[in-house]
């Protein structure tokens, strides 16, 4: 990006590669973990082309760290910011000032809320997969298995997560499209365990219960557990989101009939490829969807 | 305010038919009666209900029944904020300062001097000084922490707090039972000031020689009952003695042989800062060595420093001949069979919330222990209800709260938890505080008996009869120095008390104010 | 004449009790009693065997890790790393049993390994370089979970039947071995407390450590142990934890201690320390894990969720108050 | 872990100095210039005045929370509290700012009521039924974000310029008005620590509260306004959280406690109660801030960044611990 007016970043950038700031929500949260390995791996890789810096906040809730950490990425000068923003809108205006810093923003993982975008008067690209088809695909082939006015209940994850909100949209489409009638939905904060507590008690409440949808494989686990204490395993179906490795036993069992792969690995990637492109000015910002596949079998 | 109404002929304060009862009664159907401008002794054992009588008094505690009036208007004072604008002050037995604060504020905490909600800072200090001076205390310095003062100084402090708020009505509840002759003369000129001012005083002391140097009349008390009300005039002390403790045998106390063995503990050039300087004694087996001085004059710090209760800078501990001993903390001391009653019961010794039997054993705990672990509870029970009898510890159950024993009976407590732990040297510092004429000459007597059986006693006190009564030698200290010792017979009242003061002389103020600064 | 110790004097009392009067706990259990009665009042499904089964296999490690804080805080200490180090814990557990493929036993013993050594730690800081235990265990809170994450890559790893049965209801009873080994825990806490010569030594230390200390008795060690008990107890919670979710999350136990230290307190601990028993810290626990299960089971929404617990705990703590006497009032603020 | 100070504590204390010696803040001092020394070492970019500005103005929220926490330890209370009542507070805040309209000054002084009405409930249930703090907050703590949740709809509002340039940095010097507003709170909470009739007053109950009742001063009023305070100064944080991130979110403050109460007693204030300076407490802060920044700017792993935190935290209070004299040392072991 030669016709950018210079900034602390871009003056240097003449001479030495891009650097890029990859700022993740919790880095103790497995999806995020594996986000980051990601782009650590690719940024190996391509150590030539540009120099990457990772960094995630404290727990899923603390915008105000997050917002802080865009600042210090703009304070040190980077030439790109790549954002798994933990809020949809309280991470715009910072956003808003980085670009006017001059420097790439980058949005992935979870959407920037479209209204607070256009009040700033800013547009940031998205680059990730839809989550509600997502989570639309996974219901589907859970209803499959189910008939109409089967009773069935949601896991919600944190109720103000962007996420969370998706995938319960794309959960119930599919349930509403089946007929199937969504008896509960419950946060369970991504949290295994409290997903088993919410679930064990769900279970009790409706004994005829057919299936447990849960936003993430972490609940699903939980939900898991609880089906099995409350030995219905087999009774009772349980789908997840996300496809981390330790349900994969449990698909393996059928104790899980199904959950979505985001490609975790390569969702940030695709993020700074893309901020890479815009920095060459191969392209100009536009959301770009990549891809979610279901899964029903583990992996071998 | 209150200085006013003073000549008045009828009491100042009347109480009637007051009664009072925790789980056993306490008070019952008592009547006092406080004239304006006399000094009333309130006497009786310890538990008797004294200070029980003077929380009521004080609207800390509210009658089951009775009544009160103050200058003929009825009088029920609701808290202690409300007896206090009626102007009635108080000294409570249990020192009650905070050690975070300073001196200053303490004196004045529930009058603050301020502007807009700010402290004063610059008037406090004045009626601070006022306050601190009419008591002697001239050279304590006002902003010292009160966490730095010993039990003695705090005792005086919570005085000077209370004569510094005019009052119609001023009750003492053991106002000396930690200090020495010299602040007590200047405690006392002050009260015949008051007393002239017409101010009504009761109060309650255990000592026996004050009472006749300052009391008009007596009120003799004796579980919860008035027996006797009599000018201090044509007072008998054994007749009053026999009346607080009823038929319990008082008695004098059986000589000892003083034939000290040989040294059982050697303390040689203890030094610590400037409130501890040199400080070298010996003490034998079967011997009893008292330990004479003004208040802060560094006794207590002595006998700290000995049993490792703090660090000191200098200075060497042995037994006898033995090797110096290495004493990191009171546990390396008890070890070396050296024990030590603290001077200050509720901060140092007791565990107020906890039963008196765990009180009791708590320094002998593992004798009472079953394989190891278990806690043999009827051997525990047993062993505390014979330190209770031998003491006459006054509670209703050995799992009381110790917290709700009397002064007194505290005290017994505390002394009781060294009796069963077989140390050869006992350090006491004040161990007959709070106790009444009774329960000292037991006290007195388990002293003589623990030296008769070949142990080393060094017994702090401020009471120098007491000391002249039980020691072998005392030595006097001053400034925080050991200055002289005296072998029985040797010394004499004026002698010890010239003594304590030799270090102070010349070197005036400075060098106490100094000591309290420092560190 | 030596009169014998009176009946009084063999009475119970907080500290040299036998096992307490049953007369302690009415009041805990009362609000428990009327948390059952309501939840099944407002849900048909709730009052049933079932339930409380599921409730009963919930709870061990919570009901464990209660245990150690009992003590800690009646030692006038308090542990915050109890979540951390379960994690931690666990971590190791699934590491020993999934990976490297080591012998139930062996994998169990490492994660007790592990907390007990957490504790010690933790302990011994506090102890040798008197910092507030608060801080010690604060910061033991960060660093377990780092390795938590360290050790388990921040993955959670699923363990399945290698943990055996010990989470799983046994047949006729419903109630898992967990359960169970959770409850004698809670007795053999009680007992330690009120008969042994140690738990006289912690409620002394709690109620005036400086006494203690010149009664001839270090506190340090005591305090030590203490604070190793309850890491121990964490790790026990881990083994727990991992058996029952079949998996070990390194982000399982966050916030853990907010919730053994209400559970705690509702039981009637002063966090001034000097007071407590162990049996209505466990009244406590139930009386938190009635309310979540009751909760999700009449399916309430998450404000409502929050605002009722926050009630229904205080309410416990001022019902049971009404039940102590004044004497103990100004212990607490 | 220690009871109130005991006669044998004879240490310096508060009340011997009007405003505290500049020495006695030396040691968290050398902390913080160890940190910052050691950031700058490790990254190029940390010693900046960019840094530092942004550093500063990201703390408001907790400095005048942690000044509350202060006088609510010294009291000998705790107000786990503040982190739910804060979210609430911006909730309604940006309820009333976006929804209904209101100006700025009404919405920020319905932001402070909420706040001060929290702290007035928990003050006022505490003393009225002797119900430990710790209860009684924890129970706030939970309605309140149940509350914030309701008001919020669970969901986080974007506020915008609607606040004006509160947490915006000033042209030239680059700190925000809000980060200069959180230091006068600390310096006014410092003064009225040590030298109002309600300061002494707060140290005296937290000391010895039993001492102060029998003194003729009821301890309860005293008590009621330092919750009441503290409350205010979370909807205070509350107002700048909202200016800093332009938005409302339900979540935020989860967890703020911990911080805030860590931040504290490395600052030196006593747990249980009687000991503390305000100013302080705000290095405590800093010194926290600027350890978060830097393993953020190094990029250090999440591990990393968890094991570095506890160990400093923990060594940063034994290096403050050495300032002290043997006299403090004394009545710990
Ligand atoms: N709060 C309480 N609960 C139960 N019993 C109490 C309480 N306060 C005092 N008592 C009992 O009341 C009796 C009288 O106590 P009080 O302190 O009045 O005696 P006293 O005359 O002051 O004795 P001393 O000379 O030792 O000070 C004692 O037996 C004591 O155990
Ligand atoms: N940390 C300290 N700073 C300043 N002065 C101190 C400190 N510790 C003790 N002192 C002073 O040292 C002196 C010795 O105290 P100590 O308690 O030994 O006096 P004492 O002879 O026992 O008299 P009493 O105990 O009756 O006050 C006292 O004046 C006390 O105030
Ligand atoms: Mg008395
Ligand atoms: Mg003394």
């Amino acid at each position: 990006g030669t016709e950018r007016e210079p900034s602390r970043g871009t003056r240097r950038s003449a001479a030495e590669p891009p650097r890029i700031a990859l700022i993740m929500k919790s880095l103790a949260n497995e999806f995020f973990v594996t986000m980051a390995e990601g782009a650590k791996a690719h940024q190996a890789a391509n150590s030539g082309t540009y120099t990457l810096l990772v960094n995630g906040i404290r727990n899923e809730s603390d915008l105000a760290q997050q917002v802080a950490l865009v600042e210090q990425m703009m304070a040190q000068g980077v030439d790109a910011i790549v954002i798994a923003p933990a809020d949809s809108r309280a991470l715009v205006p910072v956003l808003g000032k980085a670009l006017r810093r001059k420097i790439v923003v980058v949005n992935i993982d979870n959407k920037l809320d479209e209204s607070t975008l256009q009040q700033v008067g800013i547009d940031i690209p998205f680059v990730g997969p839809d989550n509600r088809a997502g989570a639309r695909t996974v219901g589907a082939t859970l209803a499959k298995r189910l008939q109409r006015t089967d009773k069935v209940a949601i896991l919600e994850g944190i109720p103000t997560a962007f996420n969370a909100h998706q995938r319960r949209l794309g959960f119930e489409d599919s349930m509403r499209g089946a007929g199937i009638d969504v008896v509960a939905v419950q946060s369970a904060h991504w949290e295994q365990d409290e997903a088993n507590t919410v679930a064990a008690a769900i279970l009790r409440e409706h004994p005829d219960l057919k299936a447990i949808l849960a936003s993430n494989d972490n609940m699903a686990l939980g939900a898991a557990t609880a089906v099995r204490q409350a030995d219905k395993t087999g009774q009772v179906y349980v789908v997840g989101f996300d496809n981390i490795p330790a349900v994969h036993q449990l698909l393996q069992d059928g104790r899980v009939l199904a959950t979505a792969d985001q490609h975790a690995d390569r969702l940030a990637v695709y993020g700074i490829e893309y901020a890479l492109k815009i920095l060459r000015g191969e392209t100009q910002p536009h959301d770009t969807q990549t891809p979610v596949d279901l899964i029903t079998t583990a992996p071998h | 305010m209150a200085i006013a109404n003073v000549a008045e002929p009828l009491p100042l304060l009347r109480v009637r038919g007051v009664e009072k009862r925790y789980a056993a009664p306490v008070l019952t159907d008592l009547d006092l009666d406080l004239r304006g401008g006399e000094i009333h002794a309130l006497m009786g054992a310890n538990g008797a209900g004294k200070s029980t009588l003077s929380r009521i008094v004080c609207g800390l505690t509210t009658p089951d029944r009775g009544t009160m009036s103050l200058g003929g208007e009825p009088y029920q004072p609701h808290s202690r904020r409300a007896a206090q604008r009626a102007g009635v002050q108080l000294v409570m037995q249990e020192l009650n300062l905070v050690p975070t604060l300073s001196v200053a504020e303490n004196l004045f905490l529930t009058d603050l001097p301020g502007r807009f909600g700010f402290v004063a800072v610059a008037a406090l200090l004045a009626r601070a000084v006022e306050a601190l001076t009419a008591l002697g205390l001239n050279e304590l310095d006002p902003r010292t922490a009160v966490s730095r003062l010993g039990i003695g100084q705090q005792q005086l402090v919570a005085l000077a707090a209370a004569l510094a708020h005019p009052c119609r009505v001023l009750v003492l509840d053991e106002p000396t039972a930690a200090l020495t002759s010299a602040e007590i003369e200047l405690a006392f000129a002050h009260l015949r000031r008051l007393r002239a001012a017409g101010t009504a005083i009761l109060y309650i002391s255990h000592r026996l020689e004050e009472i006749r140097q300052i009391s008009d009349r007596i009120t003799v008390l004796r579980d919860g009952r008035v027996v006797a009300t009599q000018p201090a005039a044509d007072a008998a002390l054994d007749e009053i003695v026999r009346l607080m403790v009823g038929e319990r045998a008082v008695g004098a106390l059986d000589q000892r042989d003083h034939s000290p063995g040989d040294v059982a503990l050697r303390v040689e050039g203890l030094t610590r800062g400037k409130r501890l300087r040199n400080v070298s004694f010996e003490v034998r087996k079967g011997e009893i060595l008292g330990l004479a001085g003004l208040v802060g004059s560094g006794r207590t710090e002595t006998v700290r420093a000995i049993f490792g209760a703090d660090r000191t800078h200098a200075g060497r501990v042995s037994r006898g001949p033995g090797p110096p001993l290495t004493i990191a903390g009171p546990k390396d001391a008890v070890r070396a069979g050296i024990g030590m009653i603290p001077e200050d019961r509720k901060e140092q010794a007791l565990l107020l919330s906890q039963p008196v039997r765990m009180n009791m054993t708590l320094a002998v705990l593992p004798a009472f222990v079953r394989r190891r672990w278990w806690i043999d509870d009827a051997r525990e029970l047993r062993a505390a209800n014979e330190l209770r009898l031998r003491l006459d510890v006054r509670s209703h159950s050995l799992n009381q709260r110790a917290g709700e024993l009397s002064g007194g009976n505290q005290q017994k407590v505390v002394i009781a938890r060294w009796l069963l732990r077989e140390c050869d040297v006992l350090l006491f510092d004040e161990p007959t505080r709070g106790i009444d004429v009774a329960a000292k000459i037991a006290v007195y007597r388990v002293l003589n008996e623990l030296a008769a059986r070949g142990k080393a006693l060094v017994v702090v006190s401020s009471e120098l009869a007491e000391l002249m009564a039980l020691c072998d030698r005392i030595a006097v200290m001053s400034a925080g120095r050991l200055v002289t010792t005296f072998a029985r017979g040797e010394w004499s009242e004026d002698a010890i008390v010239a003594a304590a003061f030799s270090e102070y002389a010349g070197r005036g103020d400075t060098a106490r104010r100094g000591r309290v600064d420092s560190c | 004449m030596l009169k014998p110790p009176t009946a009084a004097d063999r009475g119970d009392s907080p500290a040299v009790r036998s096992l307490p009067r049953i007369a302690e706990y009415l009041g805990l259990m009362a609000v428990l009693v009327l948390l059952v009665a309501l939840f099944s009042a407002l849900s048909a499904h709730f009052f049933s065997r079932i339930t409380f089964t599921t409730l009963a296999n919930q709870i061990p490690s919570l009901t464990v890790i209660a245990v150690g804080m009992t003590l800690v805080l009646i030692a006038a200490g308090i542990d915050l790393s109890v979540g951390s180090v379960m994690a931690l814990g666990s971590a190791v557990l699934a590491l020993a049993r999934v990976e490297w493929q080591l012998p139930l036993s062996v994998a169990v013993a490492l994660c007790l390994a592990v907390g007990l050594l957490a504790g010690l730690a933790n302990g011994f800081i506090t102890v040798r370089w008197a910092v507030p235990s608060f801080i010690v265990t604060l910061g033991m809170l960060e660093v377990a979970r780092g390795g938590a994450y360290l050790v388990s890559e921040s993955r959670s790893v699923f363990v399945g039947a290698a943990m055996g049965r010990v989470g799983m209801p046994l047949p006729v009873i419903g109630l898992s071995p967990a359960f169970i080994l959770a409850v004698l825990v809670v007795f053999a806490g009680e007992v330690l407390l009120s008969k042994t010569i140690l738990g006289r030594y912690i409620v002394a230390i709690g109620t005036n450590r400086e006494a203690v200390r010149l009664s001839g008795i270090d506190p340090r060690p005591v305090v030590v142990s203490v604070f190793a008990l309850s890491g121990l107890l964490a790790g026990l919670g881990g083994v727990f934890h991992v058996a029952y979710l079949e998996s070990a999350d390194p982000n399982s136990g966050i916030g853990l201690e907010l919730s053994a230290i209400a559970a705690v307190v509702i039981g009637g601990t002063s966090l001034m320390g000097g007071r407590g028993s162990v049996v209505s810290s466990f009244l406590g626990v139930l009386i938190i894990a009635v309310l979540q299960t009751g909760l999700a089971q009449i399916g309430a929404t998450e404000p409502a969720k929050r605002i009722v617990t926050g009630a229904v705990i205080v309410a416990a703590v001022i019902l049971d108050a009404y039940r102590h006497t004044l004497g103990n009032r100004r212990e607490h603020d």
